[in-house]
């Protein structure tokens, strides 16, 4: 017999799901290494790597305690786990808003923006949502909001943030011609960003299986599972719908609209898929997809330059995700789902907007025309990232 | 002494050299290019926008060659190996070198072909 | 004390299975994208994505209850779980198949077939082996055929819809000489070959280690442990061989063919691994390395053109580790599985023919001579895989 | 009820834990061939499998054995989970010391190498340690170190072993120009080198977590947790210090020295982390992270040629992490620590130069200049890594 | 007939390609080169050693024209749209070519280009 | 003024390119090429069929000069750096071109180079 074998099973599956999430480490940094021209994928990828060292370390040392309280504020599991659990959200912001803005920023000025997330923006939202929420008993408390693992906690934090940094920070040099037609930039590396997508859409099982909180009951179980196959299911339907959108619209295959569409989907999907019945995912992640093929272009003309489609991924579908636990789930209200959006955006827009506003005066975020250029890799790194394979132009 | 360049469709390389080892020319040098002419580029899609992609794959063949002979051969070798009767199919075009050294031995000129 | 711990551990333990299996997503993109030319890489790649997210919502709106008779037939495990573990195998099938036709197959005729298999043809063979049965007490009853994981259901199956699918489509433009001399189309990226090699033996694990079907006892627990150090001793044991064999023949090594016969090991070994004893894989595994050796130049003689060696690996050593099951393992009898072998042949293989047959004639699935030449990329995708490596001639 | 639930739960756990510790085949493969030039990556892949099958064959055979006395020596959990744990380790100590001497090596000797260590020389020291312990009671006893998973016993030891290699084989050619400068020969293709790192920190989870040995109690879900928490802060740590001094030094950011500096982290953390409280990574990362930013140029300038940095990630920092457990730790003696180090190196390089030095004699390790200039894939393995890419001067 | 090389920026061919079309010159081959020059390469950083990237990434364009009005055109023009006025923007080499063949249809001299 | 292009195996190049220097010559524009000739390509393996990869990677230089001396200098220079005595090590062409222009001055012929 056990003593404790539901802090003993919680723990190892807590563990199991943080592990899968850790793999959307490597995920993001290929995605984005793919999605990104050769003379800037050694930026990225030392972006990616500083994002989840600084980020994960801020919120060790600052971050966690000022979300949660304490880090004794739960016993059901090893309090060492929960940690894990919750310090592999935290670099998804900065990446949602590093790979928008990728291709222009400079590092140091990122990591500090780095810091500013991981140990008080994100910990802010946590805080007022999933956390000690010192908004409690406001008019602005937003913790009946329904959201199990993020559609807004964490991926309309990270567009929101995005969008204040390419208000500031402007498109890429050459992306607009100077007429206004727009350039198109053709992502360097393809089995890449599918590898990318992919681990991404395998660390999104650990992301929102994991936050069903415990697998040691029956009831439990099923709703990890159902949560699981949801999140899945939100993914598979969103990359079907971008799929036959791009082939209707323009008798091609897009596959970096395909994946963004499964990505899509899986952010829709992520405010309810313990709550949602299983054929309703089919229509969350599908609308999810339909909104990627809808607003990467509409994003595109508006001058929006978004080199991932992160806006569109993870804005757009973090709002519409968390929409659409309310038409879905008749016990959960419109008004608390908007509210939560609303509070969001409203603390992490202009506080983002503020701090990189002031990051990009002080010490230059947005790398100039002529680094530009050269290619972030050559001014920051010195380092090619496939020097022996000739370039073509 | 002559110095042929063609500029053909890279599927058709294999053909070309082929046949130009058959007329007795055994060496030649080959770089990978890109050409603009008649030929349109094709199309492609990114994201929701779609461009023209104008510059087109080509592979430029160079040969040395001693004699107006061997030249007349290798120009009708090209030019019959080359085709496939659709624009793009490229050019050849012929110029004058004064001088031509084998590295290895030193042989000049006719001989060092 | 929990109640039910023996439905939630294994709950968990289908759970993580089916993750890994799922990195065989990836795996099989990667090997594919790899040993395929450039010019056709987004497009295998798009397959791939298009096959994950159409065979598995085929399964799950119309194949899992034609498999299994219903949602609820077993109480053992979550039903999501349960769904989940069989909807991860499906997409299988189709990259087995697409996989050994790519280069020369159009997008949306590989859809439909995918429509077949994942709604009709795969589950109409797990019916009559791990599900409903609709075969039961005829003659043609094949459930007592011994298949833990799938070395006929899985491999086979997809094993003779390629073959199918090669009789009708023929070889790529160029890879025979018109004097019927073999030509050479190397791969074009080796660590993507190896990288999604060795994902899908990874996934293997859980493919295997899974199909066991529960853990939450002591024998289970020894079941699953040995299952998967016999799949992996079975993937060892296939490595060398052909590692071995190669070198002998042509004294160089081909990590290619190594990597086929770590795979072709692995398919081998799939059949019995929870019944084979510990030493037992390396020879059924070895023999599975050495087939991969044999059948790989051999079926290029035959001019059925295969680029990526699907045909060995998993119709070969489908056949061979079904058989294996009865040599090695006492109480498993020969008939039992050579009828289920045939019967699963004689239905998958004329099935698909036919299917495909009728697929390509009126949606054209074979891409025409000018189309191969040109790349399946530019003519489907209108995007090139890396458009800044200056490509080689 | 479960009859045996811990037995059940850590064997689940030991799978899980193996299977994360099997990324790493993949890691070091994508690792190396990102790190090695474009003419070595086939074979620099090959070796990678290679290792895999044999090392572990090896081992299965004959070292398993050696080192625990036999396959029933404990009963806590299923004895092929168990193997399937150990058998995990082996490849990585040849891993260690095959990606140092790479571009230079031949395969076939370094199989032979691959034999002696996975048979012989690492269960030698897994016996003396971990295992059946054939020195105990004398006076070079050193199973009193503490070593949780392997600073010593993995990745001294294949550091050790490197060393030797590096002794016999020296530089690769044109590594030094005749006047003695450093020519530099950069890595050729940096997704790769990021993906394997992160395969590899993925792994350590595993590897670190699962040497914890059991999971089936309140106080070994915390000591699994802590374990894996101060795992990943020792590789952020030792990110974020390797980060710092680069750029400190060279206003550039090297991610092949952040990544290697996270890897630092990792392997000086390893011998501690169920042990060190919740800060002390930082500390012990930290420093394996300045270590090896001051190591690889100091190898290099000592003619040590190492194009992955192995001596620095994995021998110094296997050292100094085996020395930390006693800074850090009140119970854990110096002495014990040192003489395990010392014991351990003192075993080993001798060993290894031995083996090494008479299989180069014999079956001739080293591939000489010619076939160095042309490339080890051309020579061994007929096969480029990226025929179609055309490749720059 | 004259044989134009030019060696430019890589970042300045899409300007003197459409500067080129303008003025009736509609045929062209390109290919990625490395040169060497005045300009300084750029340094890099690798594990601690720094080194010097020599050779630096230029495009080089040829054109072969039927006269030397054409060429004088194409030479203006390329003069005009490859200048950034810093160093390295290269130069334009000019030669004699004796016959130029098209492929497709065998026309040769000025009927070809 | 002359053109020179050398052929010449890539491992060569750093060495022609210093003694190169030395003599006075500061320019120079190089491409990777691929050569045919005497110098067997070499065997490759796939899924156990053999064939020959038959075009061999060259690099080729390509250098303008302003005098018969200079050119003189750089043929040597190159016969002397590029030699290894082994089949393969390529071949020096030698032509004339009419005119040089440096685009960021404008110079022209001699003081282009
Ligand atoms: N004037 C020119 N100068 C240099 N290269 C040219 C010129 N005209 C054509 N070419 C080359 O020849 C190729 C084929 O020319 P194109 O006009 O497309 O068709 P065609 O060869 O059938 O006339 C072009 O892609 C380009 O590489
Ligand atoms: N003598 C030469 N022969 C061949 N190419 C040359 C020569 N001189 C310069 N080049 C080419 O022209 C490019 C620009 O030359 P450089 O001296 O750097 O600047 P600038 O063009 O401003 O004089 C070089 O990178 C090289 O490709
Ligand atoms: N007639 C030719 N025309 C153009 N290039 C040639 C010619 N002959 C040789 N080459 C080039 O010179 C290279 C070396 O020639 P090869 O015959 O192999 O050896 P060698 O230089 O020792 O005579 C070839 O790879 C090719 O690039």
């Amino acid at each position: 017999m056990l003593d404790n074998p539901s802090y003993i099973i919680d723990t190892f599956f807590t563990i199991f799901a943080m592990v899968l999430i850790i793999f959307m480490v490597p995920g993001f940094a290929m995605l984005e290494a793919g999605l990104v021209r050769t003379k800037n994928v050694t930026s990225v990828l030392t972006v990616n790597v500083m994002i989840y060292a600084v980020a994960s370390m801020s919120f060790m040392l600052i971050g966690y305690e000022y979300a949660f309280g304490s880090w004794d504020h739960q016993e059901s599991i090893s309090k060492y786990a929960f940690f894990l659990f919750q310090m592999a959200f935290v670099g998804k912001i900065i990446n949602i808003m590093s790979g928008g803005v990728s291709e222009r920023s400079r590092i140091i000025p990122l990591a500090l923006f780095t810091i500013a997330v991981g140990a008080f923006i994100y910990p802010t939202i946590v805080n007022i949502t999933w956390g000690a929420n010192f908004l409690d008993g406001t008019f602005l408390d937003i913790s009946a909001m329904s959201d199990l693992a993020g559609s807004t906690v964490i991926h309309s934090t990270g567009g929101w943030a995005l969008l204040a940094a390419i208000f500031i920070m402007g498109a890429r040099k050459g992306k607009y011609a100077k007429n206004g037609a727009i350039k198109v930039i053709p992502a360097s590396n393809i089995p890449l960003v599918t590898l990318g997508a992919f681990l991404l859409w395998i660390g999104w099982f650990g992301f929102n299986g994991g936050s069903v909180g415990a697998i040691s009951s029956k009831e439990n179980a099923d709703a990890v599972a159902l949560t699981i196959m949801n999140t899945n299911t939100g993914g598979l339907s969103g990359a079907i719908v971008a799929w036959a959108l791009t082939y209707f619209r323009y008798k091609k295959f897009d596959i970096t609209m395909i994946l963004n569409g499964a990505l899509g989907g899986l952010v829709a999907v992520t405010a309810g898929p313990d709550q949602f019945s299983m054929y309703v995912p089919i229509l969350v992640g599908g609308m999810g997809g339909a909104l990627v093929v809808l607003f990467v272009p509409l994003f595109d003309k508006l001058k929006l330059d978004d080199p991932v489609g992160a806006l569109s991924v993870h804005l757009v579908n973090g709002i519409w995700g968390t929409l659409a636990v309310a038409i879905f789930v008749d016990s959960v209200s419109y008004w608390n789902q908007l509210k939560g959006i609303l509070v969001v955006g409203a603390i992490v827009f202009p506080l983002s907007f503020v701090v990189i506003y002031v990051i990009n005066k002080i010490f230059q975020l947005t790398a100039d025309d002529e680094e530009q250029l050269v290619g972030i890799d050559e001014v920051e790194c010195g380092m090619e990232a496939y020097p022996e394979f000739k370039r073509s132009i | 002494m002559k110095k042929i360049e063609a500029i053909i469709k890279p599927f058709k390389l294999e053909d070309v050299k082929d046949a130009l080892i058959e007329v007795g020319i055994e060496g030649m040098t080959i770089s990978e290019v890109k050409g603009y002419g008649r030929q349109q580029g094709h199309t492609e899609l990114y994201r929701g926008a779609e461009y023209v992609v104008e510059f087109i794959p080509k592979v430029k063949i160079e040969i040395y060659v001693s004699t107006d002979e061997f030249a007349q051969k290798a120009i009708e070798v090209i030019k019959e190996n080359a085709l496939t009767g659709k624009i793009g199919d490229g050019k050849i075009f012929v110029s004058d070198i004064s001088n031509v050294i084998r590295i290895r031995t030193g042989e000049e000129d006719e001989e060092a072909l």
